[in-house]
């Protein structure tokens, strides 16, 4: 293999209370896709910030194509030929696409103009040369997830650059999405760009990586070639033992219906949805992002109001609740996005855990701390969940403890229905398996589950039955040997024509 | 039309034609403002005249403007009531540039300014500071240690009634000291704290205080009950009587004030106006009276309605 | 160290000004303070709640001129009880509207009470028709004891800061109502997909503002035994100021009661201690910002635990 | 035009022209304040009112010009009032040590430097620019009332109140420099690298930060813009009164960002533009100046000013629900 591009030797990186980095050494060598995997909060996203030059590492040093690197800060290290792109998107909604691709390294003219037809034209180079459908003048706020991102990797065009990282970016991509991406990957990669992909999926990683290096607690535990290892080796790297099963189902043992929805609509989200769910069943829920899942089970669970529609709970016709009634109830909805509906960041786990039950855990409204303190516990260590203690705010904990967190406080409710919006999005292989396992035990204990997943294999893995959606509407519904991951791609992709249920 | 006995002259056009635009202020002292304000109102209405009273809020920026709207309306005559001594002086010189003339009442605006204004008419507030610098002078024989509670710093009004009054007390009572001077921004119950925190800090060492007028005097008052002072234990004056202040008066709380009326204030401008209006002449600077008022002769005044 | 370096901060004040003004702490002069500060202070206690949503609320000095002409002048006209009644209904009212606007309809808080700070001020005027109004019978009425009472030896006014304070500290640590605030403040959304009704809990606040500034007015009404049409004037900012300078965040979800009650306290003895010490009272203001700044600084510094952002 | 936005949406011509309403719906609100002026009072629609309009709008225009610059920075200053009356007391009290322009130049220079102290504060403290400023409102009074020494300051040379008198038919040159600055920074927002980097702070300012933006001196340079045109603001009005008051400018940056919001432009940051900020400007000072010509009483007009923000916010609200469906 040729020489590295960039190295890394020896860097500690302290945050206060925690050693995020402690004496990390890799490289990355052009024309490769060099994998970095680790549990959640194990220092990956803070090693891939102080390469590009958003934090300065306490010691150690970084070489750049030979020579040591010092960066002034991100646009330097852009400059540069090292690109980042963020596990959140970093992109502003209100400029134009053109303006996003050369966020804060516009070119301008003697006075201060900005050069825009300059700008416009090279923004439609790279948009080109990735193939997006859209223009440079479009504001970036009328784009999808996925075109924003794809913005963001018009900026490895735009900037040549030697080193692009990309942090999590299927997160939240759908399938087709994420081969488009792939294919950009590796168009790069011809190009002898260094790439550094960073992902808790591991049917990712084995498919596009050339070597995989694993952190664990901020520190390397080794690199492999891809092609010398498995699954269960790399497991083993990041958790320290190995996994027997990847997805497991609950028993199919039924009970009585929990949840009915008929005929529920909401002009420009969704129409006429109709589905129900029994105890002890876990139903799928899988579409393509954008195809209305989420704002269908937020009407369900009360925050969004429907135009039409009936909903039965437990066989009895109810009026359409409140997200307060329906907690009562006994529905529980892990939102999607945990640091916008799932969590107050800076309350401790303690408080987040109790904010949903406030009257359960209080007597004529005055909060009662020691039980507090005993669910929270309960399913801190259930969940194992690290803390330094109750009353931490969550916003110092990496994005799985977090999604823990979201878990946590709905769990603690015991209810009867619980519907998980992407539960495992940017949570690593333990717990990720953890939260499956868990699913199947809510299951079996006699609750009814939904679940929305954007990944085939994890829908088909869990669920007893997968609904699938596209475009605002229920599709097909699949079940036993016709729950297969052709049978689900051709149903989402045939959008308007409707799959004959099986 | 019957030209009314004290025009002094003929109506050019009936009374009811005659248009005057008045903005008054009189930061603070609003119980003061109100009675002018009402009895301008009144006034004209019992005249027939057309008036209109705006308000400036305490921001001569405000008042600029408003002037310079009536001048656009082409009013027959302006009164004005400066919030500031010269900032309405540009104001009131395109207003006479363009013929309309202006009359300043109750406060006068500065020596610049004079020649655009027509006449001026009200109290003189450099006068009653004077006063009460004589009757506390006085009510404490001549020597002393004095407080004095201010107004919201900055206007005219407040300038005149600090600057007139420390000039009078160190002409004629030399040894009469001033402790500490504070403001208390019109406000009675900032007149109360202040007043409180002297006592904190000079106790018994306290024979007087100054109060710009009588709300914040009614403060200091409040205040001086709080300490356990008895009347008259400490000479409170200041300027301006108001119905609350005559009674602390005929209680023994109260040591001297002046009686300044609105209701002569806003007549004596009205008429000036109607008069100029009309093309008549009349004196550049017209008084109204502000005699002191003391313990002794409190009962020769009526208690002011204000 | 890190919560109480607020505290800290204001004992080196106290003790500085302490040397070179004997009279400063002195019983006597505290209890001076605490008084003076008690009518900001209870506003202050109201409108934390407020703040603590992450919205704010600047209507409340021209409310505390509205409700304290209201109850001077009701005073008169239906007696003290009726009055205090009608002056803490009016203050939820208005409350009550701002929560509507705010909580409900979604608006600016900013703005809204910006509005409503020129709305009341015109009310005032309306009401009063500008005049001042006065306790006619002030000698002969127990509406005295709020503002001029003692009570086991502390003063009235005192009395009410601190049990208001209390009270309101207790509700915010200790009841599910208060857990809402912090929440609401903190992620509004989290807290709806929670159950929370965040509309509702910040309606609440707003009333809990009116009602505070109603007490404060209460307060001011009897210690004045009257009132102008400009008494609130800029209350408005001295209670923004020791909100803040407790080190409240103005996003939400982080301050306390205590917080306040130190900032608010702080305030007061700024403006004493400088007074005492013979400064000309815009020095005060001088001083007022030099400290705001500094100690919010420190408060936000010590937090994070780096002095520069 | 809306300058932030293309929408990908875009439809028929009349879409586009509805959608470009919605964003502007300031206009619309002024156009309706001065039809209903102009039936009720017949000084109204004359020639010398609208300049006195346009006036005695310019001056808080221009402050609001600063804001607007802030405020889609996603911050906030509430010391431009006394910052205004420093610049004037000391333009008007230098006069006769320095001479007028030197004089005005200090007066500036004040208002850049409080400004820039504003801004240093926010960047290097972190804390939120409404407690930063909240504080130098109170201060920077405090400053003026210990340069002025309590008094009102008052120009040596009446002259110095006639250097603004020039008119364009009824416009004031106060006016004109009004709209000067307005274009000029519509230009410096749309066309210029620190007006883009400014939506991009307000919108994202984590993005904007990761892509290398000097977020800290981006705010510092938009809070010295701001002071500074505080200072000219304080300086033509000097001109105006030939005074300098002590308390010149008080709530008056409560009027600039009742005109900034009232345009369009968000509190929060990322959006608005100096044409929104031109229209708020102008409705505001036509409802005042309305008011006073209809002869309404001081307490029907705060009354009126209330009820009206209100309103406005309401249909905002409104218009984006409309927008969102
Ligand atoms: N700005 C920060 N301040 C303090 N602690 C931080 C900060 N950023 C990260 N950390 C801590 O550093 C550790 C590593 O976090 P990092 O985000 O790098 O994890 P990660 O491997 O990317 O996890 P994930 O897979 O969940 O994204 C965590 O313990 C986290 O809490
Ligand atoms: N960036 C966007 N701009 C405008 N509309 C969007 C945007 N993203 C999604 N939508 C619309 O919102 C609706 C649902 O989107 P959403 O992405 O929440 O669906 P989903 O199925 O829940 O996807 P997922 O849960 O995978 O994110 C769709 O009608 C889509 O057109
Ligand atoms: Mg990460
Ligand atoms: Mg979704």
């Amino acid at each position: 293999m040729s020489q590295a591009i960039l190295k890394v030797e020896g860097i500690t990186k302290t945050f206060p209370g925690v050693k995020a980095l402690d004496n990390v050494s890799f490289d990355i060598r052009p024309g490769e896709v060099h994998a970095l995997v680790g549990e959640n909060g194990a220092g990956k996203s803070t090693l891939m910030k102080t390469l590009a030059g958003l934090h300065r590492c306490d010691g150690g040093e970084i070489f750049y194509q030979g020579a040591p690197l010092s960066l002034s800060g991100p646009l330097d290290a852009r400059r540069k030929g090292i690109l980042l792109i963020h596990q959140e998107l970093s992109l502003s909604p209100e400029l134009s696409v053109a303006e996003n691709i050369y966020l804060g390294a516009w070119q301008t003219n003697r006075f201060g103009m900005l050069k825009k037809r300059e700008l416009r034209r090279n923004a439609t180079t790279a948009l080109e040369a990735l193939g997006c459908g859209f223009g440079p003048d479009v504001r970036l706020g009328t784009l999808s997830v996925a075109m924003q991102q794809m913005v963001e990797i018009a900026r490895a065009e735009a900037f040549s650059a030697n080193v692009v990282i990309f942090d999590e970016p299927t997160a939240s991509l759908t399938d087709s999405e994420k081969d488009q991406l792939f294919q950009t990957i590796r168009g790069l990669k011809a190009r002898g760009v260094g790439i550094v992909y960073i992902s808790h999926k591991m049917d990712e990683i084995f498919d596009i990586t050339d070597r995989i290096t694993v952190l664990r607690d901020g520190q390397v535990q080794g690199t492999v070639d891809t092609a010398d290892t498995d699954l269960n080796q790399i497991t083993r790297m990041m958790i320290g033992r190995t996994l027997d099963a990847y997805f497991v189902k609950a028993k199919a043992e039924f009970g009585d219906e929990v949840l009915r929805v008929e005929g529920l609509s909401k002009r420009g989200l969704f129409s006429d949805a109709s589905f129900s769910v029994r105890q002890g069943e876990v139903l799928g829920l899988y579409g393509l992002v954008g195809a209305g899942r989420s704002e269908l089970v937020e009407t369900v669970f009360g925050v969004r109001r429907a135009d039409a529609g009936r909903l039965f709970w437990k066989g009895r016709e109810i009026d359409w609740p409140t997200p307060r009634q329906s907690i009562d109830m006994g529905m529980a909805l892990v939102p999607e996005s945990r640091k916008e509906q799932g969590l107050v960041l800076m309350m401790g786990g303690r408080e987040n855990t109790s904010l949903p039950h406030l009257r359960r855990f209080s007597d004529l409204t005055v909060m009662n701390r020691a039980r507090e303190m005993a669910v929270y516990e309960k399913y801190r260590s259930a969940l194992s969940i690290k803390t330094t203690g109750p009353d931490q705010a969550v916003s110092q904990l990496s994005g799985g403890n977090q999604q823990k967190f979201v878990l946590a406080k709905w769990l603690c409710a015991e209810p009867g229905l619980i519907i998980l919006d992407e539960p495992t999005r940017g949570i690593d292989v333990g717990s990720k398996s953890a939260i499956h396992e868990l699913i199947a035990d809510l299951a079996e204990q006699g609750l009814a589950v939904i679940v929305i997943s954007s990944e085939m294999p994890e829908v088909l893995g869990v669920s007893h039955r997968v609904l699938a959606m596209s475009e605002g509407s229920i599709v097909a519904e699949f079940k036993g040997d016709a729950m297969t991951e052709e049978h689900l791609i051709d149903s989402v992709s045939h959008a308007r024509e409707p799959v004959a249920a099986e | 039309q019957e030209a009314p006995d004290w025009l002094g002259g003929e109506l050019k056009k009936p009374l009811s034609e005659t248009r005057i635009g008045i903005t008054v202020l009189y930061p603070g002292s609003n119980a003061y403002q109100a009675k002018y304000a009402e009895t301008a109102e009144s006034y004209s209405e019992e005249l027939g005249i057309q008036a209109t009273v705006m308000d400036p809020q305490g921001d001569p920026a405000v008042q600029f403007n408003q002037i310079q709207d009536m001048a656009s309306q082409r009013l027959d005559a302006l009164v004005v009531w400066p919030t500031s001594q010269n900032a309405l002086i540009p104001a009131i010189r395109n207003a006479s540039r363009s013929d309309i003339p202006v009359i300043t009442s109750n406060s006068p605006i500065g020596e610049a300014g004079r020649r655009y204004v027509v006449a001026h008419t009200g109290p003189d507030d450099c006068a009653q500071a004077e006063q009460a610098a004589e009757m506390l002078g006085d009510a404490l024989g001549g020597e002393g240690d004095i407080v004095v509670v201010e107004g919201t710093p900055g206007y005219s009004v407040s300038i005149l009634r600090k600057n007139c009054f420390l000039d009078k007390l160190a002409d004629e009572y030399p040894d009469v000291t001033i402790l500490a001077s504070q403001t208390a921004e019109w406000n009675r119950e900032k007149a109360q704290t202040v007043m409180e925190t002297y006592l904190t800090q000079f106790g018994d060492e306290i024979d007087g205080v100054y109060a710009f007028d009588d709300g914040m005097g009614l403060g200091v008052i409040s205040a001086l009950q709080g300490a356990g002072k008895e009347p008259g234990e400490v000479k409170v004056v200041t300027c301006n009587q108001f119905g609350e202040g005559w009674d602390a008066m005929k209680a023994g709380w109260h040591s001297g004030s002046n009686k300044q009326s609105p209701v002569d204030d806003a007549i004596l401008a009205i008429q000036t106006a109607v008069k100029v209006a009309n093309g008549i002449e009349v004196p550049e600077m017209q008084g109204i009276d502000t005699p002191k008022v003391l313990p002794e002769n409190v009962d020769e005044f009526d208690r002011p309605t204000w | 160290m890190r919560r109480h370096g607020l505290i800290i901060a204001f004992l080196v004040f106290l003790v500085g000004v302490a040397v070179n003004a004997s009279a400063f702490l002195t019983p006597g002069n505290i209890m001076d303070v605490l008084r003076q500060v008690s009518i900001t202070g209870l506003m202050a206690v109201g409108v934390t709640f407020v703040v603590l949503t992450g919205r704010l609320d600047l209507s409340v000095g021209s409310l505390l001129t509205l409700l304290t002409v209201i109850v001077v002048d009701q005073h008169n006209v239906v007696g003290p009880f009726p009055a205090i009644m009608m002056t803490l209904l009016a203050g939820a009212c208005i409350g009550a509207f701002n929560g509507v606007l705010v909580g409900f309809v979604g608006l600016n808080a900013l703005i809204v009470t910006l509005a409503m700070l020129s709305f009341l001020q015109g009310l005032v005027l309306f009401y009063s028709g500008g005049s001042n109004v006065n306790v006619e019978n002030a000698q002969a009425t127990w509406f005295a004891v709020f503002g001029r009472g003692t009570f086991l030896g502390l003063p009235v006014p005192v009395v009410i800061f601190l049990l208001g304070a209390l009270i309101a500290g207790l509700v915010l640590q200790f009841t599910s109502f208060g857990r809402k605030v912090y929440g609401v403040g903190g992620n509004e959304t989290a807290s709806i997909f929670s159950g929370i009704d965040a509309r509702w809990t910040v309606f609440w606040t707003y009333v809990i503002s009116g009602l505070a500034t109603g007490v404060a007015a209460i307060v001011m009404g009897s210690r004045v035994m009257g009132a102008q049409n400009t008494i609130g004037q800029g209350y408005e900012l001295t209670v923004l100021a020791g909100i803040i300078l407790g080190g409240t965040s103005l996003l939400g979800g982080s301050g306390s009661i205590w917080r306040t009650v130190i900032g608010i306290s702080m305030l007061g003895f700024i403006q004493n201690g400088l007074l005492l010490l013979g400064f000309p009272y815009y020095v005060q203001w001088l001083v007022t910002w030099v400290i705001i700044i500094i100690a919010v600084w420190i408060d936000l510094g010590a937090k994070r635990g780096r002095i520069f952002a | 035009m809306s300058l932030t936005s293309t929408d990908i949406r875009s439809g028929s011509h009349l879409r586009i022209g509805l959608s470009w309403l919605l964003r502007n719906h300031i206009w619309v609100f002024l156009a309706l304040t001065v039809a209903v002026f102009s039936l009720a009072s017949p000084y109204f629609l004359t020639a010398n009112n609208i300049g006195n309009i346009l006036t005695q709008g310019a001056f808080i225009g221009i402050l609001a010009i600063g804001m607007t610059m802030v405020m889609i920075d996603g911050e906030i200053d509430l010391s431009v009032g006394a910052t205004l009356a420093l610049a004037s007391a000391l333009a008007i009290g230098l006069q006769t040590h320095i001479g007028i322009w030197p004089a005005v130049f200090v007066g500036l220079l004040s208002g850049a430097a409080l400004g820039f102290l504003n801004g240093t504060l926010v960047a290097l403290s972190g804390m939120h620019s409404f407690i930063v400023t909240l504080g130098g409102l109170i201060g920077i009074r405090g400053l003026v009332f210990v340069y002025t020494g309590e008094n009102a300051l008052m120009v040596p040379d009446f002259s110095y109140t006639e250097i603004p008198e020039i008119y364009l038919g009824p416009i004031s040159m106060t006016a004109i420099i009004f709209f000067g600055l307005a274009f000029f920074f519509q230009w410096i927002l749309s066309s210029t690298r620190h007006g883009r980097e400014t939506y991009a702070v307000g919108d994202n300012i984590e993005a904007a930060h990761d892509a290398g933006i000097n977020v800290k001196r981006h705010k510092i340079i938009n809070f010295t813009l701001c002071g500074t045109l505080a200072a000219v603001c304080g300086i033509l009005l000097s001109m105006r009164l030939g005074t300098a008051e002590p308390n010149a400018g008080r709530i008056w940056e409560l009027w600039t960002i009742i005109a900034v919001v009232l345009g369009g432009t968000r509190l929060q940051g990322g959006f608005g533009s100096m044409w929104m900020t031109i229209g708020g400007v102008l409705t505001l000072a036509v409802l005042r100046n309305g008011l006073r010509l209809l002869n309404t009483p001081n307490y029907v007009e705060l009354m009126v000013m209330g009820a009206v923000l209100i309103l406005a916010l309401v249909l905002d609200k409104l218009l984006k629900r409309q927008e969102a469906t």
